[in-house]
């Protein structure tokens, strides 16, 4: 059975089936039981800024905690949680955060399985918000899962839609290393079918989203619509994309990405992020290198410039890729 | 305690001026033509003009994600501010800041922040500058109770004893961090105390109470002026609207924010004292409400006319040219 | 204050391995057999062993890049942190770690840390755990006076109070953090006062009597594993030797440190109280010290002839198999 | 005239040369006028962890500070001085701390001039210390030149001899952005010639520092000392190689990159941070787009593995790039 759902009530139901299949499992954050209504009837009225997390602290009390302002605390506190027993989900309410919180990611969490020569877990998950499309600008508009990405002990995931956020996530909380889990505000507005119950999506599989033979167009979170919709136009004038949705950014599915280009010889990677050391590129790189014989045209990547997410609507929608952006990339393929 | 008239007139105009551009904000909002995340000041209208009504132009402040108050207090002219809101070319920062990044650095305002205490050590930064190069301006930090459990608070008050900086460090106690009320996540009753931790100077002040606020500022800035280190000034304060426009307000009660709003607010209170005392009359007072509704009014319809900014230079401004 | 002889005798053994292990790494480091960044413990004994002789198995403990004291004091194998040491495969992090990183998890000890202040939320966390799972644990952060100016110290401290988690925080203040005198950087005479930001408790130790140190700890544990909430206890110490193996030591005076080492080693303090109190008897403290000394040198003899790790593994364990 | 430098005095020659020039250049950071040895003649004997500051507060007291071991208090503070009218180099001690003081660079210095409209300059230079080698593991080893490189509004350069080194940091250090400057350790016991007096090297380009039509070399900090003794090896055996020192990350010299790769063919990017949304990856995904129509075979990397740097030396040596690995990447081009 599945209904339609929107894409923070796929995450909730996620956090309520993780809550109630492991007594380790805990979510801490800024207000993520509500704050102040602790008293009064009301008290998860709020579930964090956007809602999310709304009702799960009636469900699990005890469980489910507010903190402070202090991301360094927060973040750090769920590693040693981690490490001594918990499975913690963390909320970073914003990604671009992580300059508040980056140690106990890259030098604790990350670490300390390996520098104690295999003697420890940290299943930790961080749930958090990133992108742009709110005008939210500059400071809270960033897609930085290329560093989490590029830590090594760290996974990190991007659903495109509410019945992959609930799968990834589940999957997530009960992965046994520290897992980003990203939430595009690109596609937080998105209803979908959301399957029932308990399931999970592996992490480190992509999913083929449509078939064509004619060039893979690879995206991640917000990106995977914008490709589709780019498909379909494609597909009005004769041309068929594969389009490929990484969801794992780490691990990566490199055997999804180098079949696809196999069939099709040329591929747009489009990733809302800026381009600098980005996915894009990774993808680019891998196709360079592994898939050098199936390549019959340049790798093109459509991504953000190198710039600051600005605020102002009419130049937050030139910053985002767009459709119209990947069918130039596709033109340019000749 | 020092004032004159001009003094007093031009703090009120600002309080007012505060208040009335938010009000005109939330009606923007509602009919929808204004975006992004906005955080409204009014209520500690009397925080932000009673510390910069003892600044001079020279003069740094650092603001918070509820950074109009501290604009309009420091100077930031009110027609490039609407303009900024509305994304127009002809904004303060050219439509690329928006309310959580406004800023206005000729005017000594270092920006409204979006992230939760960092403004604090970039004003320890500019009372660094003062030292150094012998300016004799002062820096202030403006920031909320949630910001002072942030390691950038407690770092950079360290670093600001350590070298005796000319800062004052001014707490808005607000009583609430977003939904979450300050003393479910400080321990102590007065974050006052926490200046103790850096053997640094604090005071408290009514904020709701532009004179008080003024007053303690004032010795505040006049040590940081001469030589005597910093200070960690909290004000007790609210805000009358929620944490951010669209807010349903369900982790506070109303009997609470109505006793603040209808009993403390800081434009009335000032305006009772300044006619009780006969500091000013209320005619002048009424001229002031009526210029500053003009202007509003006027930068509305300016901003509402400016060009957009051109898409094409999204990606403008990110490096300054540089002489080498 | 309670004690038995058994246990005075395994603290004594443990200062005494703690110095005796680092006066083997010195030689050692010197005849270029081991490398790496390595900062030595040697003068601060009686505070590591001091705290864990206070605690129980399943309690936690983190601690800093100075942290073979915290292991050895908190119960992990000398031959597998020689081992260790020595980037042997049979190591006690199978030569992954190093002096700066080296951990044991099975017995509670959360890991030496190359940042300074990490160590603090991860103690917190571990608290955390064991107020949520009720396992009656207590968890320790050691760390220096340097580290009580990281935002982390900060915000754990502040976290910590608020949840009244059962944690005890232990600065172990040498007077220096590398080669900058505490006083230079913390305008506090004692660093305890800033527990008052948080309404936590503290409390003043002489980090170089074993004595004062296991009853100020054994009341902070106390007080933690009973619910009473968190503590931040000062130890007042020093390092007898340098901030890391090689240091010139230019920026203290040989006078006074000669004077902490020569009057308040904490190893002849014990040794003279627990003669003078008849508490522990000359012969029974000598054969403790060659116990240690045969310990030591069979842990060398052993890590000396342990197998490499295969660089192959050089990316093992990168991350856990899980069961989903 | 120049005379023989280590790499450590080269980058103290260019802090001199730069505080006598501008009063507004200071320096601050931990232990950087050597701490407690202030009020003796020793003042300064320390001059940081490793000794590079050494000299410097004796000749401009008051300009070189020792500061609290605070690195978001330090970076923070260093950001607002420059945008207030100082020119701050502030030293990161290790790269491993950016976890500690991130936001300050990515969400402040990185930003600010983009948020305000292009009306404030940050002329702030962070000195940091990178990279693997001295057994200093995984906290203190790590190589994350690709997240400042990642973020728009920061530049980021890593000189790979004391020449270099000394030209790009007065260039970093007048520059009107924010500068990250690496000094990988792999680099830091190298001595050579350092021409006296005051120059710069500008920021954006590479260098060509060996000519060859068989195959391009591409290294960045402690890699270019290996892609030369790999040139020098398959010299032997009759394969010319161009080897091309990066220099600076960001601008990346696409330029020098293309033609490089018009002249060869082939390409082997050589970098000692780990693989994923690094420098190599973009360098490769520049060859597969731009370059698509040079390319004669896979572009391959050679970096770390996706693992944090182990302490133990075997376990290093094998993590970090060596000419041997350069030369078997080489060999599998064909
Ligand atoms: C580092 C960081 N964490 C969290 C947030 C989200 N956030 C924005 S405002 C706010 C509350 C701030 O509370 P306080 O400092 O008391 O200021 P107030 O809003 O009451 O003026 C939070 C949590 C943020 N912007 N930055
Ligand atoms: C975040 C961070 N900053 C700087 C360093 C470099 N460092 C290592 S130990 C040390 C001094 C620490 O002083 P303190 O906390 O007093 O501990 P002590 O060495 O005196 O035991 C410094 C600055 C580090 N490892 N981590
Ligand atoms: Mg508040
Ligand atoms: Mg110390």
């Amino acid at each position: 059975m599945s209904r339609e759902l929107g894409f923070g009530m796929a995450v909730n139901e996620a956090l309520h089936l993780a809550l109630e299949s492991d007594p380790d499992v805990i979510l801490l954050g800024e207000d993520v039981a509500g704050g102040g209504a602790r008293d009064s009837g009301d008290v998860d009225e709020m579930g964090g800024v956007l809602g999310t997390t709304k009702g799960l602290v009636k469900s699990f009390p005890g469980r489910v905690l507010d903190t402070p302002i202090s991301e360094m605390g927060i973040i750090g506190t769920a590693v040693g949680a981690a490490a001594t027993g918990l499975r913690p989900v963390a909320e970073l309410m914003f990604m671009d955060f992580l300059g508040t919180c980056l140690d106990p990611l890259l030098n604790q969490a990350a670490k300390l399985r390996y520098m104690f020569g295999g003697k420890v877990r940290v299943p930790l998950t961080v749930r958090t918000v990133s992108g742009a499309g709110m005008q939210a600008a500059a400071q809270h508009s960033q897609s930085l899962y290329w560093i989490t990405t590029g830590i090594p002990g760290l996974k990190t995931v991007i659903p495109s839609n509410p019945a992959d956020a609930k799968g990834l996530l589940l999957s997530a909380i009960r992965d046994d290393n520290p897992v980003i889990f990203c939430e595009a505000k690109g596609v937080l507005g998105l209803t979908g079918e959301v399957p029932e119950g308990d399931y999970t999506v592996p992490l480190g599989e992509a999913a083929l989203l449509r078939s064509g033979g004619d060039v893979s167009l690879v995206g991640l979170g917000c990106t995977v619509p914008v490709c589709m919709e780019a498909a379909a136009q494609l597909a009005a004038e004769g041309i068929e994309a594969d389009v490929l949705d990484l969801r794992s950014l780490q691990p990566l599915d490199e055997e999804a990405i180098l079949s696809s280009l196999a069939k099709t010889g040329s591929m747009v990677v489009v990733d809302e992020a800026t381009p600098r050391c980005g996915i894009a590129s990774d993808v680019a790189a891998l196709c360079v290198d592994r898939g050098f014989d199936s390549l019959n045209a340049p790798v093109k990547r459509v991504t953000a410039p190198h710039a600051p997410v600005p605020f102002s609507q009419v130049l937050e929608r030139a910053y985002m890729p767009a459709a119209a952006d990947v069918i130039a990339a596709v033109r340019e393929l000749g | 305690m020092q004032w004159n008239r001009e003094q007093l007139l031009d703090s009120y105009r600002k309080m007012r001026t505060i208040r009335a551009f938010e009000e005109k904000l939330t009606e923007l909002v509602s009919a929808g033509k204004m975006g992004g995340f906005m955080h409204l000041y009014a209520g500690e209208e009397a925080v932000a003009v009673g510390v910069c009504a003892q600044l001079a132009g020279g003069d740094f402040v650092s603001s918070t994600h509820r950074g109009h108050g501290h604009c309009i207090a420091k100077g930031v002219e009110v027609a490039g501010m609407m303009a900024e809101l509305f994304g127009r070319a002809t904004g303060v920062c050219k439509g690329r800041g928006g309310s959580m990044h406004i800023a206005d650095i000729e005017k000594g305002m270092l920006g409204a922040n979006g992230i939760v205490g960092a403004g604090i050590p970039l004003t320890t930064g500019a009372a660094l500058t003062a030292k150094l190069k012998q300016t004799g301006a002062v820096a202030v930090a403006f920031f909320g109770d949630g910001a002072t459990n942030q390691g950038s608070f407690h770092e950079s008050l360290n670093m600001a004893s350590n070298w005796k900086l000319p800062a004052v460090y001014v707490v808005e106690n607000n009583g609430f961090g977003e939904f979450t009320p300050t003393d479910f996540v400080i321990p102590v009753k007065d974050i006052a105390v926490r200046a103790e931790s850096y053997a640094m100077n604090s005071d408290i002040a009514d904020g709701m109470d532009f004179f008080d606020v003024f007053e303690k500022a004032g010795r505040a800035i006049e040590r940081a002026r001469s030589g005597g280190g910093p200070t960690l000034l909290e004000c007790k304060t609210y805000r009358f609207h929620g944490h951010y426009v669209g807010d349903p307000l369900v982790y506070r009660s109303k009997e609470e924010a109505e006793d603040w709003i209808q009993n403390r607010d800081p434009l009335l209170r000032f305006e009772d004292r300044a006619l009780a005392e006969g500091l000013l009359d209320s005619d002048a007072l009424r001229r002031v409400d009526k210029l500053v509704e003009e202007e509003i009014a006027a930068a509305v319809e300016a901003a509402e006319a400016a060009p957009l900014p051109d898409p094409a230079e999204v990606d403008a401004d990110v490096y300054a040219e540089s002489p080498a």
